[in-house]
């Protein structure tokens, strides 16, 4: 694998999914939100494959079919078309949900407004206007042996997604087990933010100031590259 | 026993105002277009509708949403490309909206069908969605506790049905429709093709028959992203 | 349809199972128990097709095979070697008790040690000692939209088995909705027992004093007359 | 990924004594003779061991019972043409026995498998096999607490699998197994045939391999009725 020698900035959207998706073992059953979450499908490691579930009932789907080919009755949670691999098997939602609520899946990944220091999720929704939708957010985040959020470090206006508590409406209490950022790899452990990875041209200090809670330090803290992508 | 009937109009019989009906569908894949499109021509009103969306463009559950027969939604994920029939009346006030976790909506259904009247789920604890409603620990973890969902009248696609209202579905198209199937009081099937007694092999049934009333052929159903693509006002 | 016309000074288990199935119509779904109540299936009227329910997983089973032709992973309830008829499905344990207690089944048929004029059933075991065993006669009683009970009126010790309250332990409270006997037929309404028909040539009185609670009145006492078969 | 192992032997590895275990089958059909007399060559012991019986002859569960590796049945039925092995270690207050209602039985095993702590069930409710439970009324009905089911190991037999554990099964030895499948840590598979990846048309498949951890092909598996016909001691 080609990695950059060159340090980042920041990863890239692309780059934050290729790291997540360098942590999923080869034959994995493995759950990807919608939008974002979704890239990491592209960047599993030469060697390994993952099964993904969608949870409107189908185990091992594989990419969008070529433009004009789409089967409508063939789509993703996301309601895009995609084929099947060999081996793949369809369900209904009950069942769905029975591997998702009883702890079959191996990994969840989920984008985030906030991620608390208890691993509190919030991705659902910022406020109380508009018409509110859920999907099938609240029970990814629970049951999945690793829940993986993927997300910027900070929002848009420069306020920090990691937390100490979410102040937008939760998703799950106490459910996220890793985040992969812009910026860093952080575990939840023991109701606290466990720094893994930072990018290695970034001080913790700097990091540190970008991040809403105590990131604490247990071990090594790795470099985070990802390659040029 | 032969449950076929011979028109969408005759399969929507007798679904009246305030009744509460299922609709199978998860987006366009497997949504019942001809059994919605026939229930509008009737026009009944003050419906609840429990499906995982709320319509999208102009047509099927869209339409009924437009056409004002749809008191309450209860659904996961009331968005879709094109939300503006829901989004509208919402805003407005004119419909209620039960929000429901995608996975829990389909436990209550099959609960519903099961004769579950209650069960427990981690889904949505700690959450809003979760407000009002009774928690207990089990083994150290809390959960929230859930209620069936029953309805009147269960509309949904299906692939082959045979006079038994045995059923197979077209792959992702299956989702909520065989849990549906279960907890209606009277199922309403459109399939794509009629079978004949025997010709589904019993390994192979996905809904069997004691779920399912009235099964009607609609033998070139239309797609509901087509429809939305060419911006049909109405199937 | 031959009857006899000949009063009966009892209905044989036989009659028994006649008298029941007449009052199952075409394309009901039904479960018969393990025993007499199987004995239902070969007294269905002509013209009518009841569909037969096995909790083991299949709808739509028929005859025994030939001696010889059995297939043991087709069976009943009870373990027998059935047929399949056309339009038959297979399905898991929790499908089919979906079917059971989710109200799907329009009959129920199971035998009985003792019915109360509540409704109340005991039929899965009348002490406390040997082994016990529940099988489905739990489940069965509650979702059904009628519970038929079959059984002779008497012990063979001659006690009454429709009783103001079962001594034995019961199977389930509230459940039946008519009963079958040698002498009678019965519906449980409102917390009483409701003769509906007795046999021609049996006084009113004698079958009370054969029963262990009050036999009410309500409506035509129709004569209980069945075939000789 | 592939989860085909080489032998009945290498298929049942690491169940130790004191292990929860649960064994598909409806009586005879879906018994994985195969997978339980590989299991009583390595004898653990104390074991709970969860299925709709407790056995008949000599073969099979009862073998396992004779063998004195179950500590306690979770069944609905510990009758059978031949029960003397469950018989006689009850009767000597040698096995413990927790009786639970056929249908509340496959209910708690596929709560285990779904991830739904407890449920309701109108099943027992004022009977004996409800002592002790807690109670609670639904729409004026009364309803008895049923807890999930899990165990650390399901031994099933299928018909077809894949190497990715996809399941079928034969006619009515499906039963209990699909719910098996999903309540264990570790579910181990004998099928009657392997077949290639691909080759399970996804319609129908069963059991999808998510729930199944590995896979060992039984070409001409062994039926318990045959066995007990024969008096079989073991096989």
């Amino acid at each position: 694998m080609t990695q950059n020698t060159r340090p980042n900035s920041r990863l890239s959207n692309a780059q934050i999914a290729w790291r997540a998706a360098q942590d999923i073992a080869d034959g994995a059953y493995v759950n990807l939100g919608i939008g974002l979450p979704e890239m990491v499908a592209s960047y599993q490691p030469p060697g390994r494959e993952a099964i993904f579930h969608t949870e409107n009932g189908i185990l091992n789907f594989g990419e969008p079919p070529a433009p004009g080919e789409e089967d409508w009755d063939l789509i993703n949670a996301g309601k895009k078309a995609v084929t099947l691999k060999l081996g793949a098997a369809f369900f209904h939602h009950a069942d769905s949900f029975a591997m998702v609520r009883g702890g079959h899946l191996d990994v969840a990944i989920l984008g985030a407004y906030q991620v608390s220091q208890k691993g509190d999720l919030a991705n659902w929704r910022v406020g109380s206007t508009g018409v509110p939708a859920v999907g099938g957010a609240m029970d990814l985040v629970h049951g999945a042996r690793q829940v993986f959020v993927i997300t910027e470090h900070l929002t848009k206006a420069g306020e920090p997604k990691l937390v100490e508590a979410c102040s937008f409406p939760l998703t799950g209490v106490a459910c996220v087990t890793r985040v992969y950022t812009s910026h860093a790899v952080v575990d939840i452990a023991d109701g606290r933010f466990v720094l893994r990875e930072k990018l290695p041209g970034q001080a913790f200090a700097e990091l540190q100031a970008m991040t809403g809670a105590t990131l604490h330090v247990d071990g090594e803290v790795a470099d985070l590259v990802a390659p040029d992508i | 026993m032969d449950k076929r009937v011979g028109s969408v109009a005759d399969a929507v019989a007798g679904i009246g105002n305030g009744a509460r009906v299922m609709i199978g569908g998860f987006g366009g894949a497997g949504a019942p277009i001809e059994l919605i499109h026939a229930l509008i021509d009737k026009r009944p009103r003050d419906l609840t509708v429990i499906n995982n969306n709320a319509g999208t463009g102009r047509v099927g559950l869209a339409a009924m949403i437009d056409a004002g027969m749809v008191r309450k939604m209860i659904c996961s994920f009331p968005r879709s490309s094109d939300p503006r029939a829901f989004t509208e009346k919402y805003l407005a006030g004119e419909i209620e909206l039960e929000l429901v976790p995608q996975g829990t909506l389909a436990e209550r259904i099959r609960a519903g069908g099961a004769g579950i009247p209650a069960f427990y789920t981690p889904t949505a604890y700690g959450t809003e969605l979760a407000e009002g409603k009774p928690i207990a620990e089990f083994d150290g973890r809390r959960y929230v506790q859930e209620r069936w969902l029953k309805a009147d009248f269960a509309l949904v696609k299906a692939h082959l049905g045979d006079p038994q209202g045995n059923l197979t579905y077209n792959k992702a198209a299956r989702n909520f429709s065989p849990l549906m199937c279960m907890a209606a009081a009277t199922t309403i099937v459109q399939v794509s093709r009629l079978a004949a007694a025997g010709d589904i092999d019993p390994e192979s049934v996905v809904t069997p028959g004691i779920f399912v009333d009235r099964v009607v052929e609609v033998p070139h159903p239309q797609q509901e992203e087509d429809l939305v693509r060419a911006g049909a006002a109405c199937a």
